[in-house]
């Protein structure tokens, strides 16, 4: 058990940073100090043991195969890492004169036309933090369009019941109502129920494709016809656009606006859990709506912020970008170019669909097609075969080194897990992680007991989860206290 | 091509499959080929690429020049134990922290940063990050009006600018009401004055900025008494985290939440992100919060351990009822200022935080000598001021840019009425030889700029 | 088991690094090319995959307690690795003019002078890469300084039995025959052996101080003056230097010749066994035999490297130095000052009397006063109670986490442990550390024979160390051949 | 301040000890206290020593002027995946692998070191790195000297002045005869003439390097037969590693001792060092090698394991009869050079070792069009040349600095007889434009300076 940094350290201890400058009070009124700083002093040894070792309990794409689906856990080239920490990057500040920021707005000029290609839109917003907010950006716009227009009786939006937690939420928050659309036997949105739910309220059907079951949704191009006639706009997540980069584009399907995870598609690392950065893009017809400022380049090939369009619904955030990680994101594509970006995602599914076609005797894979980028399994026969549970499954692999599927998720499936092995994993390591899952599947019929024991030889074994719910709901355990 | 695919590895793969090719295999539906080629440059070798990008990162100027711009993005000292120990495989190659077991380490370590934000606001409970500060002050705002039931919030003029205008963003979506207080006479807001007292009213939040936009350190106490009596929650947002080394806690001001930005804790400027939100909140509003928690508990021999909690409030369980949505968050650039604030601790931070304050009165009193310059408010601040220049600030920063100082923020941009104020900041980084330099400089310009006149 | 490189990848995986320049035969006859180049073709991913697995498979200062005897373990702080890879270092030309380089020419000269001063010598040179290099290259000033005198008579070198194997090792690199002198019962150099063994053909006299048994040598002054009346020079082996710096110096001891290690005292990080940088002082009798180039300044402030002096025994390696090494030094010494850098040293002699202080309860410690820097103990008396060695200690510490002390050595202590806890270290650390051997050793009385399966938790047991070393004497096991 | 001591701290730890004070404690032996101050700066907080240390770097022009220096210190691409991974905290603060089992990972690294130089140079074995390439030279010479029982080596002129130098100082230490082979017509050694076969009679080593200091390569074939004829080793020396990813093996050509420099793997020029010395050589030499060496076995539960073998030969056991004295070696350049070459493979090595062929092709080509420099060998090169200038070396590499070029080496300070002579290197980062740029300038500053004269 590795102690809490507030458990370590004494008063005093650590280097010294500046050069002393007296006492806060010489420089403000004693009334505005505050009373104490309750901080633990740390020497520097004691932060590096702390943080290496909380770094050796953690699993990573890095140290382990890491299959969670829809999260595009793939290999986060570490060229990448290198260019982002130039100074000339880190060190400017986003107030720094366009004039003086030349290389930084010639780059998201560039990347924003990239995407605009790749993806068939008009423009993109680099704005947006990450998905969610590229999507509440989303909706925002399409609000704002439809007020623009004057029709604002649309106040519903459309979201297959397979999608992301985040769509309906990001609908929410602008206030629209959410209808939820089932799936078909075929792991594809009913068009029949979708279009039952359109009339004359609809703001914007939001749509996941390759959908969360790792399936390309075949009507796509009805279903935005379906919408348009309606008089709906089309959102399509692009989380999943590992799938598609340089193979087809959303904007040729008819959608209005889109986001894509760069910290997914474009290899931005995902931080454990964040920073990412999620660029909307807008068919013509929406672009003028996009958030402020955007970066634009006039006749003399010399690049500005400009502050903001009249219909622009403005900025999300306050500053242009998560300019950083688009650096990132930048590099990847500039080593790849279109073909290289198509062979990604060509492999990537080629590596889904070859996990699947193996996975395919050891658990039910519950649609016939191939896949996309990922595919979802479910354990349900086992779990009755046996009482094994998909979530057994996942904890046996933490015990080989391989992190967890997605588990029960998409709802639409019994005891699910979804597997996206991206396009990064070589074919040895696919091997290795089919032959591990067999094993379990021998182990849940040889000794199901055994089952729920796992995992073994991880840093913690099964956790309490309820307690701690309870007591949270109190505002208790979310922190450290100093009591015992 | 960072795939490892050889030829062989795809047949045999396919075999497997029982796909034809490739090509087919991952193509899309009939008739949404791609048709035309696609506008983006050719690939790279590595070491090109490479290249390109430090032409690219070469021609940022900015990067290099004397700087005094604050505003909202600080340059601060990073030690580089906090790049070094945040960058590691283990720590940037992890998704968000799901899956208890494998993820110890991120959990801890978001668990240490949520503790670091109630140590350094004094209130009871924070979430595992926000985006940034303005969309904490979205999420903050959200929480009010739900705690309160109110669809309208009182804001200070004096809480940055940018983040207004991202809170007027989401406030048209949402039809939340958004009433500005006005700017009162020395850079703050006067919380007596009844012209405030009236907008209040009503309203499910006072926010105020301390220190706000223009450096000054707000009455927040003045601020939540009034919002007490309007029945409002006390929002105050806090752009300079490095403030709080020093100054009096939201808490100890009577604020219900704190929100804003972290990026002076071991984040570079960046040209504006990633940065990291934060938001915290006394104890009955914990429901309330946005995003990711992170709880102490125990596995099941008994060791402690922490885990992702409260789920039931976040967009994957509880979808258009969440209570926001937000999912990936910032956890990456936390563990840089969970870093930054170990490595520096209580007594590091309060003399970095004093030194700020000692460089910005150096800067101020240097500024203030120059012939032509004027103060513009004499309220206490911690490392930023406005100054009043002879003539207007947008042509002196031109000037200044001309011999390699950032010299401030142009106000004009967001106060139409200041045409000639800027906004100045020093950090413990603000040497002073840059001082002595740029008000050398600042002094020959003023002084051609009115002879040109 | 992690596979070697070499057992995997695929020809043809990879990145690009650089654009087509056609084949090796373009530019170059076929007959001067080789015939295959037959290393593995690795994705990055793969290559990452590996070394941070690698990684897990050490322990390290910044993962582990590590009190190495003789080997200052210091930690290694983190500004000294950020300003060793600024570019204006990294990509300097040992060949670039001495105007182009006066930032670098700078550096160094001060870091001479710094050294001088802290140690009393005349000038350092800062050419030596380690401190077996910094020891022949001293030996090679001092067969100079001889010849030049016309002494050609002296060839023995006197050396103590408790000194580092690279004492003799360097003194037998230039000719010199070696005297090994005995210590007393309280683990000294004997004075008396040490003056009968002085004659007209002693060359020089090597010490080490603090001794390797964590030793002042009380005698040092006389025995200094014994040598020099001889004839013969004294030579300081100043890898214990983080006993002394700032209380005492060399110079004041009378002694000609030094060494120090940058990468023990200094903090220069030991990667994993080097690389190191070993600068060798001089008196100023001997300064003129130094190496050349070294750092000089002129009367206007100007730097420059000067090729050689007329008695300079010449360059010990082709370029002026392990420059980047001599940056991490150079960050150490201007963060604490010569008042850090003596409280450093006291720290650390605090910290080994603690542990001193703590362990004689549980093993035997030698010798009667207090230590320096470190301390050795013996199992002597646990082996015959119990059978358990000093190795099987060693070997429970890893199990515990805890690198194992430097064991065996020096000889002159049965069952012999070196522990050197340096000043970095926390007392809570020293604490755990002294629990954990106190646990062991009562483990020994508890079950002798579970002592010898120690360790129980490392990635790899106790290895076979016979059967390679048969094998490598036939130039077998020594590299990867493809052969399973 | 990095010790973590607080007072109470030391109070404490001096009760157990029972010592009255920490100056008591650690204070020498009565009349050896340092009387007179020191002459060293005062301490500098950390950001100031940044500041100091960023300073100091940049007061290193030449860091970042365009270069054609070569001459043993190559300045490569070198991928951010080596640096990244070399630089973890289990790998950089870790000492030598004595105990195995908490030694896996840089032992096995080694071992792959070990590997790789041997599939290089086509030789059977290597050992765990040495200082750098010139120290390399003197153990191979002793090694030699040792195999052969003679204390006489011959050496070509061609060798880096900068090795044979080492050699010099040690070989006078150690009582062993260098003879040099002479210069040949085309800068490199006549292998058949009658002069360099009596000077090679009765030497323990013959001793060429390939690609030669001049950049040309050498008859090493014709050496290790004149050598073998002699009863003499061969030693090849490789000072640009980059050629033996093109270049015949060693082996290929009958050295029985490959030796020199790998810097070009992954490792900054850097002022010189640390780089990496390898040496390989054929199996009957193993026990002769210096310094450590790892092998391959099992531990107690049969699983492979690798640990330091041999160590009979080593210092720490045998003393003054030790095969060298080697003891810190080069295991973390060793470690950069290993992820180098893994991370390009056989594939990428060969491509960038033609680039460096193509670039250096170019430059000539360009250079030698720029009218009164003349070409001074027409013999096969891999990366570096010698072109002849119509001025003094010494005055044209003046002038073009003052132009941000560093246009070569000078050969006159080691080959008086050349005084206008000048080494260049291409690699693969000479770029086309860096090319036109720099013979644009030379053309004008020797038309310039021939004006003058
Ligand atoms: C299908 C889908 N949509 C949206 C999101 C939300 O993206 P983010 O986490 O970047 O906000 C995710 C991320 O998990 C996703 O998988
Ligand atoms: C006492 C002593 N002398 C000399 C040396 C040799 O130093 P290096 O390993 O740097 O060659 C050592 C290193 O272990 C040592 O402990």
């Amino acid at each position: 058990m590795l102690s809490l940094l507030f458990d370590q350290g004494e008063p005093g201890r650590g280097s010294d940073f500046v050069a002393p400058a007296g006492k806060p009070e010489d420089y403000l009124s004693a009334g505005l100090l505050r009373a104490g700083l309750p901080l633990p002093d740390l020497a520097e040894f004691e932060v590096t043991r702390h943080f290496v070792a909380l770094s050796h309990r953690n699993f990573s794409v890095d140290t382990n195969f890491y299959p969670l689906g829809s999260c595009t856990m793939k290999y986060n080239p570490k060229l990448n890492e290198a260019v982002a920490a130039f100074p000339g990057f880190a060190d400017l500040h986003p107030y720094a004169p366009d004039d003086a920021a030349q290389g930084a707005l010639e780059m998201m000029w560039t990347l924003e036309r990239t995407l605009s290609s790749l993806f068939g839109m008009e423009a993109f917003s680099l704005m947006p933090c990450a998905g969610a907010h590229g999507e509440v950006t989303a909706m925002l716009m399409a609000k704002a369009y439809h007020r623009e227009r004057g029709d604002e009786k649309r106040v519903t939006c459309i979201v297959p019941d397979t999608a992301h937690g985040t769509n309906p939420a990001s609908a929410a928050m602008v206030g629209y109502k959410v209808v939820s659309i089932p799936s078909t036997p075929q792991g594809r949105t009913d068009i029949g129920a979708l279009r039952a739910a359109l009339d004359d309220t609809v703001a914007v059907c939001m749509m996941t494709n390759p959908n969360t079951l790792g399936l390309f949704e075949d009507d796509i191009v009805e279903m935005t016809k379906a919408v348009h006639d309606a008089g709906g706009l089309m959102y399509y997540d692009g989380a999943n656009a590992n799938a598609i980069v340089g193979l087809c584009r959303p904007g040729d399907m008819g959608f209005d606006l889109m986001h894509l995870n760069l910290h997914k598609t474009f290899s931005v690392p995902h931080g454990g859990g964040g920073p990412g950065a999620g660029p909307v893009g807008a068919s013509a017809r929406l672009a003028p709506y996009l958030p402020a400022p955007r970066v634009v380049k006039d006749a003399g090939g010399v690049f500005s912020l400009r502050a903001s369009d009249a219909k622009s619904i403005g900025p999300v955030r306050v500053f242009a970008s998560h300019f950083i990680a688009l650096v990132r994101a930048y590099a990847y594509i500039i080593v790849h170019g279109a073909e290289g970006l198509r062979r990604n995602s060509e492999l990537a599914v080629l590596n889904a669909n070859y996990v699947r076609a193996k996975v395919k005797d050891i658990l039910t894979v519950p649609y016939s097609d191939h896949c996309r980028h990922e595919f979802v399994c479910s354990a349900e026969v086992l779990k009755k075969e046996t009482g094994a549970r998909a979530l057994d499954l996942a904890k046996g692999l933490l015990d080989a080194g391989i992190h967890a599927p997605t588990m029960y998720w998409p709802h639409v499936v019994p005891e699910c897990l979804m597997i996206e092995p991206t396009e990064t994993e070589t074919k040895e390591t696919l091997d290795e992680f089919v032959e591990v899952l067999r094993a379990l599947v021998k182990q849940a019929h040889d000794d199901p007991a055994s089952m729920q024991e796992l995992p073994l030889h991880t840093y913690v074994r099964r956790v309490d989860e309820a307690q701690v719910g309870r007591l949270a709901n109190k505002g208790i355990g979310l922190r450290w206290t100093g009591e015992k | 091509m960072h795939a490892p695919h050889t030829d062989r590895d795809v047949r045999e793969m396919l075999d497997v499959i029982g796909a034809p090719s490739l090509a087919s295999l991952a193509a899309p539906p009939k008739g949404l080929e791609v048709k035309t080629p696609f506008d983006v440059a050719p690939a790279l070798p590595e070491s090109l690429a490479f290249a390109h990008l430090a032409r690219l990162a070469g021609a940022n100027s900015g990067a290099r020049m004397t700087s005094f711009l604050g505003a909202g993005a600080y340059r601060h000292y990073q030690p580089p134990a906090v790049p070094y120990l945040a960058t590691r495989s283990e720590f940037i190659t992890a998704y968000t922290p799901y899956q208890a077991e494998a993820s110890q380490g991120s959990l801890q370590a978001i668990f240490e940063w949520q503790t670091y934000v109630c140590l350094l606001t004094g209130l009871d409970v924070s979430n595992a990050s926000l985006y940034d500060g303005s969309t904490a002050l979205v999420e903050g705002v959200i929480m009010a009006s739900q705690a309160t039931g109110r669809r309208r919030v009182a804001i200070s003029r004096c809480v940055h600018p940018g983040y207004r205008a991202v809170l007027d963003t989401y406030a048209r979506g949402m039809g939340i009401e958004v009433v500005e207080l006005p700017v009162g006479a020395d850079l703050s807001v006067d919380m007596k004055s009844a012209a405030v007292k009236d907008l209040v009213a009503g309203a499910g939040a006072v926010i105020v900025q301390s220190p706000n936009f223009f450096g000054c350190i707000e009455d927040v106490a003045g601020a939540a008494a009034l919002a007490k009596s309007a029945g409002a929650l006390t929002i105050q947002v806090i752009v300079e985290a490095m403030s709080l080394g020093v100054l009096k806690t939201p808490a100890e001001s009577g604020a219900d939440i704190a929100l804003g930005e972290m990026q002076s804790f071991g984040l570079p400027v960046g040209y504006g992100g990633p940065y990291v939100g934060f938001i915290a909140c006394t104890k009955e509003h914990v429901r309330r919060l946005p995003g990711r928690l992170v709880g102490e508990t125990h596995d099941v021999d008994g060791r402690r351990a922490f885990v992702l909690t409260l789920q039931g409030r976040e967009q994957h369980i509880r979808r258009e009822l969440a209570s926001s949505n937000i999912c990936t968050n910032q956890a990456l650039c936390a563990l840089f200022a969970t870093i930054y604030l170990a490595t520096v601790g209580a007594h590091g931070l309060r003399s970095i935080a004093t030194a700020n304050m000692e460089r910005a009165r150096e800067l101020r009193a240097a500024v203030l000598a120059v012939p032509g310059i004027r103060p513009s408010s004499e309220a206490q601040y911690f490392n930023e001021f406005v100054v009043k220049a002879p003539l207007p600030a947008a042509l002196l920063i031109e000037r200044m840019e001309r011999r390699n100082f950032l010299a401030g923020v142009d106000l004009s941009r967001w106060y139409p009425d200041m045409p000639d104020a800027l906004l100045m900041c020093a950090t413990e980084l603000t040497s002073r030889e840059d001082i002595a330099a740029f008000t050398g400089a600042l002094a020959t310009e003023i002084n051609d700029a009115l002879a040109a006149v």
